[in-house]
């Protein structure tokens, strides 16, 4: 036992000088460290920020983002609109080139908007895509059926990763296309190894079509599902950037750590919104009043301060804070035990009753602890509710698609315009049983429907914006849903780093200018 | 022993092996829940159509005793299926972790066996020494542990306070281009508290067994012939003693061998070891049910595998058994 | 003439639950070379305790030896260092042990185990060990002993393992064998064999044999002394036809009408009426005296001693006080 | 020794009291039934004199222990009472330990008592049904049949019986096959008794003792598989159980021991304690090893 220790002991030396020494040349490599295990590397086919990461390093797309929300020249070094807003017409670079040698052309984008539209989860992306037109190699028209101002953020890396036609166009359905998991793009890195669920090491792509970048040599993407060894590893140095961190714990504990610094820029266009959602369809919630009675007796204040430790925003609104599109006049609802009993009566509910709670299972913070919360909180307004836990989230999706809850905390995505990630939840013609994110609420209401539907297509910013508004007054009046906080995403990285990426999507963006300043 | 003798074995293993398949199979797919909500779940929502055409990719639509003659048929020809969850072949993904999990596997095995047949066999000497007291109660304690909670503590331990040792992971991935020998060096270095603590409930079981076996065996007569002929006591305890004492160590080596991939799930939960014990909890959760089948499928295998070679090793331990079926 | 080995007021003692028992309470024996001692009694007497005694393997704990000398060759064995124990058995003083079923180690071959033993005392290389091993097998009697060299033991028979035992024994060519019940886990064919065989080594390496028995009917046939033991004491010491003949002590007549007499009319076998009693239970007075028919007051208070009182040495005070 | 073989003529007892009187003196047994004593009169009676809802929050998060005089033990993740989870932590674990250890015990004699005492084909079915059941990996297996049913402590306890039975039967059948020989079996057989009186009246009473040390054991280990199940999330998340509480505090280790510890120390006291008392009880049973 002895000799092994001291043994181990010698080894952990060996390694730890080893280690020390900078084991990387010039561009050096880049570990981010996640929780989120990516099903595969292909953000066309699917949603979320843990395939959006590296798929946005492997995949170029037409546009690119800065942190003001207004686009910038990517595959596409220029792009017009027409007048009608029925057709956009893109102008690619000439000189880009997938990882296996050959060019990118406006046939590729044609068949990866296409291939997106068909296959990604947020219908409403590319929805009003009729055709897209290839006059010449490095031209595409995209022609609209109806105005579609969101169509510019969809182009987004995020969202619109430019495949290659000649890997992904053989035929195979796009959703499980081999490919997808050994990924060809024309983006910054190249994969060089996908151990799905543990590691995913991009190497720097040398015939990247923006001269001089990328800076790195490498990105590893290391997943660690246990909070706390992620944290030990981000303090030892074996990761050096941790985006998406969103407990409050983790946060407080990283601020301490005198080579990382923690932001919370970067998460603008992800617009992520902790709610509690209402079946509006079922007995006790139909009646709005019984809504309002919830919301009135929920503490923000309570949550966001003393649970997530003053680490999360406070959310009035189903379109994120941050967003240009939000209106701040939006009723708050603030708590009201009073105000919430009486509504209760009102109701016919003066002697209370009974409801059960649904929570994403995920990180306890956001999600269980407060459902735990409005348990002991809404039996002061003579609500008895009982935490119904899921043990993983196909149940937990089972019964909210199902519509078989009453109550539940949920996290959801305004990804940027509310086209995409905010309509989706209240359009009555998305109320589809089975599909999770859809609207479960079965929330209907016949001017909200009009209200988003106009915004849809209408091209003026502020008339979009005063359509929007409406929108959300009513819906706070009708609280299909009642939004807490914004999750309160951080990213950690190590000081030495330079350019990390705090633009709108944050690290769902290209890494091609980070660096090391040594 | 005869080749015939393994060749049955074998084949007998194999059988087995059929039953868990066939046995997985319908337990998983008559649980409740239809597996294309759950694929397009994780895809992010999906409508009435995609489920459609997601049914009809994996084949779900078809009656469930063709998706079991299917299944199997495939099994047989080495193919476990695509992953619900993972845009893999689920053999890829067990390939990817087989190796982590033998490691840790087998190198708690070989440190308990080793650690605690040696302890066994020091507190043996002394039927009512302080070492056989120690013995007892060390046993007792590292089979009251629970595994998770020893590993939970010694990350606490070890994370802070004495950061000689690494308590998550398996390998530094800045290392991942060093050369081989660092790479070996870092990988043990990451082994350390993982395999200790898996290793050490069984070590505290080991302990105990040998020296109660080993109590048995120096009361036996050829052991008395040992010491008649002037042997050392050395020769005694470690040439005639433990030979014999080893026969139900091995026995239960083999039987543990189950609980030991049981014992590595936990730990490979809690030290964050990319093994094949963290693919079945993960898979479990995300109701990836061709990889929950492919793990239970590896993981039975290299049971029957264990119990297989735990029957040679007995047969070339105890000479009595050889020649015999 | 001093004895080879010479055992004088042995005491063993043994820690129990029951508390401290003593096990051999002076027992005092010797043999010359060349002869063969017999040592009857019946189990629990104390034989096989003399005779792990005398080769230094009393465990310790529980056992203790108390008192008394044992010397082999004038050198002092009780408290003898460990090393030099180590060095004398196996080589100048070596045992056959009763159960040759389960003396051998069932996970060696029986060629190795001779091997060991000839390679723990002489400075030869194994190969050449394990082809006097074969020699030795072929010397006790074992046919086509190279085969059987290689065979384990559960291969063979119970007079087999005996002979591989006897080979064992006598691999170094000890000067004291002591055979603790060689014969009785063995049939009665093979026993004769198994005494053949014990004379004709006797015969060859001139040792001394210990022969522990219960059985009168082997005395008679191997033992030129006998020493009759009970309850942890020698009760009576002689020669072995005088012992047969004439026993002294109604402990020795017993065992000797024990004794089936071929072409005795009547078959029905006599007795010893009662058992040995356990030695934690041992009074102040003669341990036979509960199964003797000529018990006094006195034998239930007083220990009688060895000494010749009649034809020979018994310990009994009936002898000594001619009631018998 | 070979002097003390005559003993039992001298002293006779049966074989219960002496085992009894065995059990009695042995000090470790003693103290793991005085240890499990503790803990069970805890977890039924602890709330009379620490009256607390486990579930609800009460003070900051992540109180130190020894700090607050109303949370002896500090607070979790949420600010809920840790002693409170403490006291009313350990029913659901212990009852899911006896509970499973009760279904394994079932399930496990009587195919044991089945394979054991008909022999043939029955004992080669059973068995090679044992082996199936042996080959596959325990934790793995329960955790699959919990998550597919739904966690409850019903599913749980009947998750741990159902990979646990193997070595029950196992036993049973040795236990069996070795009493059936006997000559009390053989008089029983002989006076006519009926085979399921034989089983279930005649041996099976005489196979006890080592099955009795086996429940035992079975219970700690069941109470062990609990613990683990609920650590990685797959327990009753409605009960408070100590499993749950490592399982749930884990993510913050780092910054909170105590919500782990605690349970952790809880789990391990009463295993231990139930080792204790199986080994006494296999020391008492088992007269080769009085000696030792």
């Amino acid at each position: 036992m002895k000799l092994m220790t001291r043994l181990m002991g010698a080894a952990a030396i060996a390694v730890g000088s080893l280690a020390s020494t900078p084991a990387f040349a010039e561009g050096g490599t880049l570990v981010i460290a996640s929780t989120q295990v990516p099903r595969h590397l292909n953000g066309a086919v699917q949603s979320g920020i843990a395939t959006a990461v590296p798929s946005t390093q492997i995949f170029a797309s037409p546009l690119r983002y800065d942190e003001n929300w207004e686009p910038q020249p990517y595959l596409a070094k220029s792009w017009d609109i027409s007048e009608d807003g029925l057709s956009v017409t893109l102008n690619l670079v000439d000189n880009a080139t997938f990882h296996d040698g050959k060019p990118v052309t406006s046939e590729d984008v044609a068949f990866s908007i296409m291939t997106t539209k068909e296959n990604h989860p947020f219908k409403s992306m590319f929805a009003p895509v009729e055709s897209i037109e290839t006059p010449d190699a490095h031209t595409a028209v995209i022609k609209l059926s109806q105005p579609h101002p969101a169509l510019l953020l969809a182009l987004s890396p995020a969202l619109a990763p430019v495949l290659p036609k000649h890997v992904f166009g053989d035929g195979q359905d796009a959703k499980s296309h081999p490919a997808n998991s050994a990924p060809v793009g024309s983006g910054p890195f190249m994969l060089d190894e996908f151990k799905a669920g543990e590691v995913i090491v991009l190497k720097k792509n040398p015939n990247f079509f923006l001269e001089g970048r990328p800076k790195l040599d490498e990105i590893i993407v290391r997943i660690i599902k246990d909070p706390s060894a992620l944290l030990i590893a981000m303090e030892n140095g074996e990761a050096d950037i941790y985006p998406f961190m969103a407990g409050s714990q983790e946060i407080r504990r990283l601020e301490k750590a005198d080579h990382l610094a923690i932001t919370d820029q970067g998460y603008a266009a992800v617009g992520p919104i902790n709610w509690l959602a209402f079946n509006t369809a079922s007995e006790k919630l139909k009646d709005v009043r019984v809504r309002q009675a919830i919301a009135y007796a929920t503490d923000r204040d309570f949550i966001t301060k003393a649970l997530h430790r003053g680490v999360s925003k406070q959310q009035r609104s189903p379109i994120i804070e941050s967003s240009p599109f939000f209106d701040e006049t939006i009723p708050a609802y603030d708590t009201d035990l009073d105000k919430a009993k009486a509504l209760m009566a009102e109701a016919g509910y003066a002697d209370g009753m009974d409801l059960t709670i649904d929570y994403i299972p995920g990180p306890k913070e956001q999600q269980q602890s407060v459902a735990e919360y409005l348990k002991s909180q809404l039996k002061k307004i003579g609500i008895n509710l009982t935490v119904r836990a899921a043990p993983d989230f196909p149940t937990w999706a089972g019964r909210v698609g199902g519509h078989d809850f009453e109550l539940t905390m949920d996290v959801v995505f305004n990804w940027g315009d509310p086209v995409i990630g905010v309509h989706r939840t209240y359009l009555s013609s998305n109320i589809r049983k089975g599909v999770i994110w859809s609207n479960t609420q079965q929330y209907a209401n016949a001017k909200v429907d009009e209200l988003l539907n106009a915004a849809a297509v209408e091209q003026d910013a502020d008339k979009r914006k005063a359509l929007y508004a409406e929108f959300q007054q009513i819906v706070a009046q009708d609280v299909p849903i009642y939004w807490i906080n914004s999750l309160p995403y951080h990213t950690a990285y190590d000081k030495k780093l330079k350019n990390v990426p705090t633009g709108i999507w944050g690290t769902m963006h290209p890494m091609d200018m980070v660096e090391w300043s040594e | 022993m005869s080749s015939s003798y393994l060749l049955r074995r074998t084949g007998y293993g194999l059988l087995l092996m059929l039953g868990v398949v066939v046995l997985n199979f319908l337990l998983i797919r008559l649980a409740p829940g239809d597996p294309a909500v759950v694929i397009a779940g994780e895809m992010g929502g999906a409508t009435e159509e995609m489920l459609e055409s997601i049914r009809e990719e994996y084949g779900l639509n078809k009656p469930v005793l063709t998706q079991l003659a299917i299944y199997v048929g495939n099994v047989l020809q080495g193919n476990l299926g695509e992953s619900f969850f993972f845009n893999q072949p689920v053999s890829k993904l067990i390939a990817d972790r087989i190796g982590p999990t033998i490691l840790l596997v087998i190198t708690a095995q070989l440190m308990s066996i080793a650690l605690g047949v040696f302890l066994g066999v020091i507190a043996a000497r002394k039927p009512n020494g302080a070492m056989s007291a120690f013995v007892s109660v060390f046993a007792t304690i590292g089979y009251a542990v629970p595994v998770f909670w020893t590993g939970i503590m010694l990350i606490i331990l070890f994370a802070s306070s004495f950061p000689i040792f690494p308590v998550e992971g398996m390998q530094s991935v800045k290392l991942r281009d060093a050369a081989w020998y660092v790479q070996t060096i870092d990988i043990l270095h990451h082994l350390v508290l993982p395999a200790f603590t898996l290793a050490i409930i069984y070590l505290a079981q080991y302990a105990r067994l040998s020296r109660a076996s080993m109590l048995e065996v120096l009361g036996s007569d050829y052991i008395r012939t040992a010491r008649a002929k002037g042997a050392s006591e050395k020769s005694v305890l470690f040439k005639h003693a433990l030979r014999n004492a080893a026969l139900p160590i091995l026995t239960v080596a083999g039987l543990q061998f189950g609980n030991l991939i049981s014992g590595a799930l936990l730990v490979e939960t809690v030290f964050n070891w990319p093994g094949m014990g963290r693919l079945a909890f993960d898979s479990i959760l995300r109701r990836d049910y061709p990889t929950i089948m492919g793990v239970l499928f590896f993981a039975s295998a290299m049971v029957v595998i264990a119990n297989i070679l735990t029957d040679i090793s007995y047969r070339w331990a105890d000479p009595r058994l050889r020649g015999r079926s | 003439m001093s004895a080879l080995l010479a055992i004088e007021d042995l005491r063993v003692t043994f820690n129990t639950r029951y508390g401290q028992v003593t096990a051999l309470d002076g027992v005092s024996l010797h043999v010359n070379a060349g002869e063969t001692l017999g040592v009857v009694g019946e189990s629990g007497c104390g034989k096989s305790i003399t005779a792990l005694a005398t080769m230094g393997l009393i465990p310790m704990p529980p056992g203790r030896i108390a008192g008394g000398s044992i010397r082999l060759e004038g050198e002092e064995l009780v408290g003898a260092a460990p090393a030099r124990m180590r060095g004398l058995r196996g080589a100048d003083i070596a045992m056959i042990f009763q159960e040759p079923m389960t003396s051998l180690n069932p996970v060696f071959t029986v060629g190795a185990q001779i091997a060991e033993a000839i390679m723990l005392h002489q400075k030869v290389s194994p190969d050449q060990a394990f082809k006097d091993a074969i020699a030795l097998l072929d010397r006790v009697g074992i046919p086509s002993p190279d085969a059987r060299a290689r065979d384990y033991p559960h291969q063979l028979s119970g007079g087999m393992r005996q002979r591989v035992m006897i080979a064992m024994a006598v691999s170094c060519r000890p000067k004291v064998l002591i055979a603790d019940e060689p014969t009785t886990a063995l049939d009665v064919t093979v026993q004769a064999q198994i005494f053949d065989l014990l004379n004709e080594i006797q015969r060859d390496f001139g040792a001394a044999i210990i022969l522990i028995t219960h059985d009168m009917g082997a005395i008679s046939e191997m033992a030129d002394r006998v020493a009759v033991m009970y309850a942890g004491r020698v009760i009576e010491e002689a020669q072995a036809d005088d012992v047969l003949d004439f026993p002294q002590h109604p402990y020795a007549r017993g065992l000797i009408d024990c004794i089936p007499a071929l072409g005795r009319e009547d078959h029905a076998l006599r007795e010893i009426p009662g058992v040995v009693p356990p030695l934690h239970l041992l009074g102040a007075g003669c341990a036979f005296a509960d199964r003797c028919e000529h018990t006094n007051a006195r034998c239930k208070t007083e220990k009688p001693l060895l000494a010749a009182h009649g034809h020979h040495p018994a310990a009994c005070h009936a002898v000594e006080e001619g009631r018998i | 020794m070979t002097d003390q073989t005559t003993q039992s003529s001298y002293k006779a007892e049966s074989p219960a009291l002496e085992a009894w009187r065995m059990f009695r003196r042995n000090i470790p047994a003693l103290v793991g039934v005085a240890l499990l004593a503790v803990i069970v009169g805890a977890t039924l009676y602890g709330t009379f004199f620490y009256a607390g809802d486990p579930f609800e929050v009460v003070w900051a998060p992540h109180e130190p222990p020894g700090v607050t005089p109303d949370f002896p033990l500090g607070t979790d993740y949420l600010g809920r009472n840790l002693m409170a989870g403490m006291l009313t932590g350990g029913g659901p674990t212990l009852t899911v330990g006896a509970a499973a250890a009760a279904i394994t015990m079932v399930i496990g004699i009587t195919l044991g008592a089945l394979a054991g005492y008909y022999g043939g084909w029955v004992d080669n079915l059973l068995m090679r049904i044992t082996e199936f059941f042996q080959v596959l990996p325990a934790l793995l297996f329960a955790m699959v049949l919990v998550t597919l049913f739904s966690p409850s402590l019903w599913t749980i306890a009947i998750a741990i019986g159902v990979v646990s039975w193997p070595q029950t039967a196992r036993l049973t059948r040795a236990e069996f096959l070795k009493i059936k020989e006997l000559e009390y079996v053989t008089a029983a057989r002989a006076i006519g008794a009926r085979n399921k009186r034989i089983i279930w009246r005649v041996i099976l009473p005489n196979a006890m003792p080592p099955l009795i040390v086996s429940a035992t054991l079975t219970i700690g280990v069941a109470i062990l598989f609990e613990a683990g199940l609920s650590f990685l999330g797959l327990g009753d998340p409605n009960v408070m159980s100590w499993g749950l509480m490592i399982g749930a505090n884990r993510e913050y280790i780092l910054d909170a021991w105590w919500p782990v510890t605690f349970p952790g120390l809880a789990i391990f006291f009463t295993v231990f304690a139930v080792s204790l008392i199986g080994d006494g009880l296999n020391d008492a049973f088992n007269p080769k090893l009085r000696e030792r």
